[in-house]
């Protein structure tokens, strides 16, 4: 199991993909990764910075 | 009574970097700007700092290689510097920049009044008598060099920065007073061209705003080059002589020198521009800001070095665009000090970005931080270009890296690295599994990083 | 009977780049490691390649500054260059590199076994009637200087770059033969030197695994500073002459010079050393792989100049990296050639990394891809530094950055921070949110990536 706490350390995300999460306010560790070997695309970022609205 | 010119987007007041940054970017933006400057567009860094004494280091660096080159089986020598010629190449620079600016101003279509400015009410800038008013202002009127009460520029022997750039000869002996950027740079430009050079700073080191370590290797290789350091001594007085001055110290000490230079820091330019008198709140003299740069008065923002934190060109660029974006409702990223680089052009040079050592350990905690220093003696291109200091990496145990501080020649460049790994939070092993190129001195950061990440290449014992 | 020596984790036949990096991961990660070299640790790179290159390319920077420096004020004259002394230089730095890299052997408890290997089984290599097998093996022989038939190297007047680093004389003339990375950099350096130099490249441009636009700038530049570049020009034949050689292309020119250096290509070392016996496959010479640098014996594997691809000495780093890892079951991300950052370092310096423009718009499709060319005249520093050049930047539409492709004196450095904006996939945008510091030539960069987010800041029309 993933060990609690700092999740930074420990997301696989290209280092511009988690700077863009931080910048949007976004928690990466909450994020859904599509990428290979479950690394967080920006995409997944984008996508989960979108507003509800926008999947209607 | 003054006449009006029709309102704009933006009006800005202060051509230097911070200035002009805000001006082309509004002006990409769509928005109607007028930007106001009393002297030359570029500023202090242009005409008064950045550029004429990165020229000058240049030249001393050239007397440098020249004069050492048996060393390298060059068989050279250098017979004297032509001060007329420094400063005809030094201006030469200067000018075709500050042309390619002034192009510029003309191709983003930005609207220049050359002229004193005023701020006469929160919407409202006056220059000779004209008003000109605008949805929003942004205060750049920069910084000045500073002095102490008592201490009189006189402008022959005793300088700021901005008459030394002017200085016709080299002086044969100098007495700088302040070891910051500015003082150090200048010691290490006389230095090079043949003077005798004391440095005065009362402060226990040199560059105490440098991670400490970067401030004993500086020190140390000034020494080696023959320079007289007093860190730890504070300035008394300076008294003219027949040849010079005669600077004396509080611990009773004097040193005599053909002149004085007076680098002790410089203050915002805030006073009578009818800031204050608008309700434009002061801190200690700067202009008092949020995050976003917004000043107490809803539209109007400040940039640059009138902003109390670093006082460095890219930083007013970044300020600018920042404030250019946020007027233009893109709402970007605040600017944040402790990511921008900073880089200080002496002989060796000094470069940093994010946290020092000790501000690490002081945010998160001794055992919370580690750091690796990789000597420039074990990288090949360093051993090339016949220079030594070293590559400093502050990290969060088991997290991204908080720091870098390096020292050596030409060493300033790497900092561009350093700063996409400390601004975008990567971990030493995400540095360490990319290869940096041999033979170069970017490898000494690759070191730093492979070792933090547990995998030391080139490091030894 | 050959005598045997016990088992260990890893033999490795080579002691350059690719070969000590993989013994010394491999003995960090706590495996038994026997590394032999027939030569000296360090291989290609420390005693015959990069660094004594690049040795000379500094005394050649040297001479050049020393001879110019009257541009920047400073009084100087170069009256010569003492080969022995630049040769004592050169050496210098080479013995010292490889002292401490003698100290990393040791220190890593590496088993350096000294004299020249031979697969004799898929886990055995045999010195000199010793036999020593290993759980697996890394295949590490390198390259050696490639010529063509009826060329035959004798040393003294028909030269590879082996014997040209041992030159006691700067040749009046030389014609170079081969207008690569290897070639260029000697044509540089003796030019610097004061020699007459022709370059004669097959290929339609200098440096041809380079963008195009970076060609274009290195001819520009080697012409203006009086060398004579014949591209498209296929060698025909040398013949020796009183004083030297003369060398006719096929186009019916000949060429008369003193020397005539061979820099065509490098070929790996792959023959009489067991490799096809034992069933190892190769391809065009080089040792096959597959990604993860596998050959067709399991548990062998090969690394560095042996595996077609770009010949660099920290690609071998790499893939030494990547074999000890793979070995010790970490998993490790394969290398990929087009992350590698690559540099020539003649002056101006080249340098790159990922897809040249032309390339991109092969793999994408040439709406799909867009650049900018950053010109250094608008850059501060390289006005100071007098140079000339450019940052090109390569983009996917509204995508990240593909390649970068630079060129300008002392520009190299500053592939370390593009490759990490490469191989992380970085947007500009990303990349132009984050400030490089004033005046550096990093700055370039920023302005390239600035542009491209569609925020340009000093860029003239
Ligand atoms: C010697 C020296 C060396 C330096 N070296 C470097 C370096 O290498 N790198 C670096 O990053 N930084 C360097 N700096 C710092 C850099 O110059 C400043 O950080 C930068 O210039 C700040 O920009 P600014 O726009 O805030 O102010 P300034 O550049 O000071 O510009 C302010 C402008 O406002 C104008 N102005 C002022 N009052 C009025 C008015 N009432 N009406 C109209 N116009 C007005 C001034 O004429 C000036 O042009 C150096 C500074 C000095 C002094
Ligand atoms: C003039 C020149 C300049 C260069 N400049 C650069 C540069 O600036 N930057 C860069 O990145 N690259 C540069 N290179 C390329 C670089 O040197 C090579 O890419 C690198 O050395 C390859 O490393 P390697 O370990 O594959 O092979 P090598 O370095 O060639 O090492 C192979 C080793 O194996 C040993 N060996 C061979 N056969 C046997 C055997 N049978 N038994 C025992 N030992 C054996 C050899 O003695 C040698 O030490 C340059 C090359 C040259 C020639």
């Amino acid at each position: 199991a993933p060990a609690s706490g700092d999740g930074r350390a420990r997301v696989l995300a290209k280092p511009p993909v988690r700077k863009l999460a931080k910048d949007l306010g976004i928690d990466i560790s909450t994020v859904t990764p599509t990428g290979p070997n479950g690394t967080v695309t920006r995409e997944d970022v984008q996508a989960a910075a979108a507003p509800v609205a926008d999947t209607a | 009574m003054a006449s009006e010119a029709s309102e704009v987007d933006v009006i800005v007041l202060g051509g230097g970097s911070g200035g002009y940054a805000a001006a082309f970017r509004a002006a990409e933006l769509g928005l109607s700007v007028t930007l106001v400057e009393k002297d030359k567009v570029g500023g202090t860094c242009l005409h008064y700092g950045c550029i004429p004494t990165k020229a000058l280091l240049h030249a001393a660096e050239v007397a440098d290689v020249a004069r050492d080159g048996e060393r390298f089986g060059v068989t050279s020598t250098v017979t004297g510097i032509d001060m007329a010629k420094v400063n005809e190449y030094k201006n030469g620079v200067v000018g075709r920049l500050h042309k390619g600016l002034q192009g510029l101003v003309k191709a983003n279509k930005v609207n220049l009044v050359e002229g004193a400015g005023r701020l006469v009410g929160p919407n409202t800038v006056e220059v000779d008598g004209t008003r000109y008013t605008g949805r929003h202002i942004v205060l750049a009127t920069g910084s000045h060099a500073r002095s102490l009460p008592g201490l009189d520029i006189d402008g022959s022997k005793v300088l700021t920065s901005y008459e030394a750039l002017e200085l016709d000869r080299v002086p044969a002996s100098v007495v700088v007073l302040g070891g910051g950027v500015i003082g150090v740079e200048f010691a290490s430009v006389w230095r090079s061209f043949g003077a005798e050079v004391t440095i005065v700073e009362a402060l226990p080191r040199l560059l105490p705003g440098e991670d400490e370590a970067s401030s004993k290797i500086v020190d140390r290789a000034f020494r080696k080059r023959g320079m007289a350091i007093k860190t730890g001594s504070r300035f008394a007085g300076v008294e003219h002589t027949d040849d010079g001055v005669s600077v004396s110290l509080e611990n009773g000490e004097t040193v005599e020198a053909e002149m004085l230079l007076v680098a002790i820091g410089r203050g915002p330019v805030t006073e009578g521009l009818g800031f204050s008198e608008t309700g434009v709140g002061l801190d200690n003299g700067f202009v008092a800001t949020d995050e976003r740069l917004r000043t107490s008065i809803p539209g109007v923002y400040a940039v640059g070095d009138l902003v109390a934190g670093l006082q460095l060109a890219h930083r007013g660029f970044a300020h600018g665009i920042f404030v250019a974006e946020d007027i233009a409702g893109l709402d970007p990223v605040p600017v944040e000090d402790a990511g921008i680089p900073r880089i200080t052009y002496c002989d060796p040079e000094v470069a940093s970005v994010g946290l020092t050592a000790a501000a690490a350990q002081e945010r998160l905690g001794t055992d919370k931080v580690t750091t690796f220093d990789y000597n420039l003696a074990g990288n090949g291109r360093s051993q090339i270009l016949a220079t030594q200091g070293s590559v400093k990496v502050v990290q969060e145990v088991d997290g991204p890296v908080l720091g870098v501080h390096m020292v050596g020649g030409r060493i300033g460049e790497l900092i561009a690295e350093a700063q996409l790994i400390y601004n975008w939070e990567a971990l030493p092993a995400e540095v360490a599994q990319l290869v940096h190129p041999h033979p170069t001195q970017s490898e000494a950061l690759g070191e730093a990083h492979l070792a933090l990440a547990g995998k030391p290449l080139h490091v030894h014992g």
